[in-house]
């Protein structure tokens, strides 16, 4: 299983890394027990994302997409920002291993809550509800993992 | 890129240059078919007799036949498990696994408990052995084989294969042990561990990768595992490897002339790796602590607070080259069900780090592990958005 | 000994020089684990998957993933014949190998035959070839495979692969073909050919021993044959060898560029040693002489009178190494199965002569073989008690 | 499978090749189909094997073990010739491969059938009978073979 380069790069430099102090909306998901967990943080503009950090617990593509996350959403409208796809975040990275395309999942729902959370703040509909896979009792991160080799 | 330190001699090794010395003239001056009556190939049989006997002596088995030259430690353990369950024609009955087995052990096992046989996995201790004790009470009378390996590859625990063969046979049964990772590394005997049959895999001994042995004892039922030409005493059909099978006895005389140094070497490594980085990371913990018998040159930690490929992509970036204890170092999420199977937290399983160690490593590979790594942790646990709650709760558990 | 030549490249080949070249660095110093997340695992997987490719693309495949490297040609022949017959769970049905197949297909098929399913082996023609019309009267409703091999190892007849796969599918089973004697000697596409599963042997090409691939059309079910850690997509478990790996693609690319001139050449020398050997020695045949298509390089006749291991032993005290073209070249009075097949006399059968020439074959050796050939023959003839009765006969049906 | 050097050197410079031509005695065993026929013949001189000679289509072993017991029989008596067993033939020539044990009764079998073929023309018992695995109905050479490795 081999990483792009960009994956590496975001991976290595991670943009947009920590907990913004007076954030508008924050959205955690994932679960130390599925070894990933992802929480966002956002500031909102004129319902734009006017600034955006996260904090991931994971692997070299749950970081990578969480900071390519970021990048992409940062400026984007509220609609915009939940609209972005786990492939577009895949595809923006240049690709992932199919083993680790879950990861893209984790970003895009980190990014859901957070505007979801900034919405209901403000007594608005969220919405993102619905379209969270880590929301749905049967959504299983591991589902597409199964097709690397192991031990080593 | 400066230093470059590999420390995952447990994954594979380097083939030692001697050893690639005595296999060159065998791929294009004596390149004979080992079955071939004409002097090329009775010059390459007696070359593959040659390195039969060179591995027999070495593990004390008694005849050369014994052992079966195979493509290495998976297809060893897949001709054990499903060979000896299934010899005559036995399609029923029950075999004994231990849970922290090798892949290539626990598949075959499972296919088996899917074919007929009845399959049960002994959960070893949170010391890292499996006891003996267990092991009677899992054995039943229709119980036809026991596996259970050496050396663990993950947290290097060493299993008292010699009382768990002994409780095997006086239930009638068969014992199996998966020995890839001991070969070489401690002493090896077949006759005082009193196996039926063990598995050995080359290229953990600085030997070839795809090669392999299969020791069978004399009089042992077998069903074959690879069919054909009949080739290893109609044992293992393929025509044989004969330079990579000169390769692995080479490989395997080095390791037990050098073992009478080596071994203490590489245990001081370790000891002294393992003192430092539990000094210098908070929280990290040394895997089956307790274990009474462990492999000189491999040590596992948890690092609370950090994921392992993380962990492992930015110590390659220092030049560093470890593996992470999960089972599936290249790709999956599942945490290592070793560590699992010794009771280690699924949290903490996602945070383990594997050092291994060999016959390259000095004193400036651990340093630059130590050194390396507290930042790398560092730097994971400040992403980390739940790392507070996981020390308050260390702190709890800790006190 | 004077001069020595090697006529038995259809036993085994010598690696080519440049084959080994390309193999070593991955000894020593490229030695990761392709498996490995770090550098050096990267650098072994990346190695490995140009290996892959390599052999993808010569053999016309869709996709890098329909290679799926093994130990052998034996390998690769038990997995396709197990693991197409067994796959998704089927425990019974119907399949079809021919009867020339070699052991390595046979005996997975009898086997199979011993465990569910029925076997239906197909006599070739005298000419040595499969008819397709005798495929299609023997497919059945619940027949799920044939295997027929593409060029036959002892008297180098080539079947009618893609009609053969054609009549197959329309009676919607798979077809798998043995192309260990084929790979590199005569164009192999699989696309053409329109199989779904091909073995290859890596020491039949200029390769090392002990490295195979199996061609698996993607898509095609096929249950694991090796279990374990899952490598080559779950398809083959066992740390790959990438070395031999690269050595096997880089052995085909080798026959790949140098077949324009070389089949022709081999071919040239076949045909003057076929027609000086039956000039020069009286009553030998060739076999299946009347084959529509043969393999440029392998010849096999009989010498009636004389006994095939006698014959091999003083054409080796002669420098020469040939083999008989006995089903048991080492060991076993079985006449040939495959000679047996095509309608030759069981007495002839056990005075057949394998000649296969290679990349090292020059007329020199073609010489070498006639002008040693017929004192031995002689020899031999003038020690046969029954040699006045055996020409009374010859001359019977020869008139 | 490898041949002792003493088998090679038998099967390379075999001795007493060929008939004698007035022969006190002939045994003819073995059977094309099986791959191995012999013919040995013998002057018989004071009940003793004056001369022998041999004939062989076979193996490097059935030659080797027809030019060895030919040597090992000349000078013997006739009860002495019949009781060789296949294997002082064996143990002779320094062993043989597993596989090619059979070939050693081809020419024990020989022997016995030249030596009873002699009394019996002499109007004298026959020795041998009974002793002599080719004449049994269930004797099968190949019984002891397989277990050596094929195709190559
Ligand atoms: C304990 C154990 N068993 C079996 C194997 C498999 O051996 P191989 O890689 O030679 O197939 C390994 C190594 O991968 C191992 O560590
Ligand atoms: C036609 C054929 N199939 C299979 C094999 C077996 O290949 P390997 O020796 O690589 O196991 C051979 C050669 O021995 C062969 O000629």
């Amino acid at each position: 299983m081999i990483y792009s380069d960009k994956v590496m790069d975001h991976f290595g430099n991670p943009r947009n890394v920590g907990v913004l102090e007076d954030a508008d909306g924050t959205g955690e998901v994932g679960n130390p027990v599925c070894g990933d967990v992802m929480k966002i943080t956002i500031k909102v503009d004129d319902d734009r994302i006017g600034d955006i950090r996260f904090q991931t617990l994971g692997c070299g593509a749950a970081i990578a997409t969480s900071s390519i996350v970021t990048e992409m959403a940062k400026g984007m409208t509220l609609a915009e920002a939940v609209a972005i796809t786990k492939s577009q975040v895949a595809e923006e990275l240049g690709g992932l291993p199919p083993a680790k395309m879950h990861c893209s999942v984790l970003a895009t729902d980190g990014l859901k809550k957070a505007v979801d959370d900034y919405l209901v703040s403000q007594g608005r509909e969220p919405i993102a509800v619905g379209t969270i896979a880590h929301d749905d009792p049967d959504f299983d991160p591991h589902a597409e993992e199964h097709d690397e080799a192991c031990e080593v | 890129m400066e230093r470059t330190s590999y420390l995952d001699y447990a994954a594979t090794t380097p083939v030692d240059p001697r050893v690639v010395e005595a296999m060159l003239p065998y791929f294009t001056e004596r390149f004979g078919n080992a079955n071939s009556l004409y002097a090329l190939g009775r010059e390459a049989a007696r070359a593959l007799e040659d390195a039969r006997e060179r591995v027999a002596r070495s593990i004390d088995a008694a005849r050369p036949d014994e052992i079966i030259f195979t493509s290495g430690g998976t297809e060893s353990d897949n001709t054990a498990l499903i060979g000896l369950a299934t010899a005559g024609g036995r399609s029923s009955g029950h075999i004994i696994v231990s849970a922290f087995e090798h892949h290539a052990v626990l598949e075959p096992a499972w296919w088996l408990g899917k074919h007929g046989f009845e399959v049960t996995e002994l959960t070893p201790h949170p010391d890292g052995t499996v006891h003996p004790d267990d092991l009677a009470a899992a054995l039943r009378d229709d119980t036809v084989l026991v596996s259970v390996m050496h050396g663990n590859n993950e947290i290097g625990t060493i299993q008292p294969i010699a009382e768990l063969a002994a409780v095997t046979h006086a239930g009638g049964a068969l014992f199996h042990t998966d020995a890839a990772q001991t070969l070489g590394k401690i002493e090896f005997d077949v006759a005082a561990l009193g196996v039926d049959a063990a598995s050995f895999s080359g290229h953990k001994i600085y030997g070839p990768k795809g090669t392999g042995v299969l020791y069978l004892k004399g009089g042992t039922r077998l069903s074959t595992y690879l069919m054909g030409g009949g080739q290893e005493s109609k044992k293992r059909s393929g025509t044989q490897n004969v330079a990579g099978n000169i390769g692995f006895a080479t490989a395997l005389e080095l390791m037990d002339a050098e073992r009478p140094a080596e071994a203490p070497r590489l245990t001081a490594l370790r000891d002294r790796l393992v003192s430092e980085l539990l000094g210098e990371i908070e929280y990290a913990q040394l895997n089956a602590a307790e274990a009474p018998e462990r492999l000189p040159h491999i040590a596992n930690f948890v690092i609370p607070g950090v994921e392992g490929e993380a962990m492992l992509l930015h110590l390659d970036a220092a030049g560093i080259a470890v593996s992470t204890g999960s089972a599936c170092s290249s790709g999956s999420l599942k945490p290592s069900h070793v560590l699992l199977s010794i009771g280690c937290p699924v949290e903490f399983a996602h945070g383990s780090l594997r050092v291994s160690l060999g016959r390259f490593t000095t004193d400036e590979d651990i340093d630059h592990l130590i050194g390396s790594l507290a930042p790398v942790v560092e730097r994971l646990r400040s992403m980390n958005p739940l790392y507070e709650k996981t020390v308050a709760e260390l702190a709890g558990t800790h006190e």
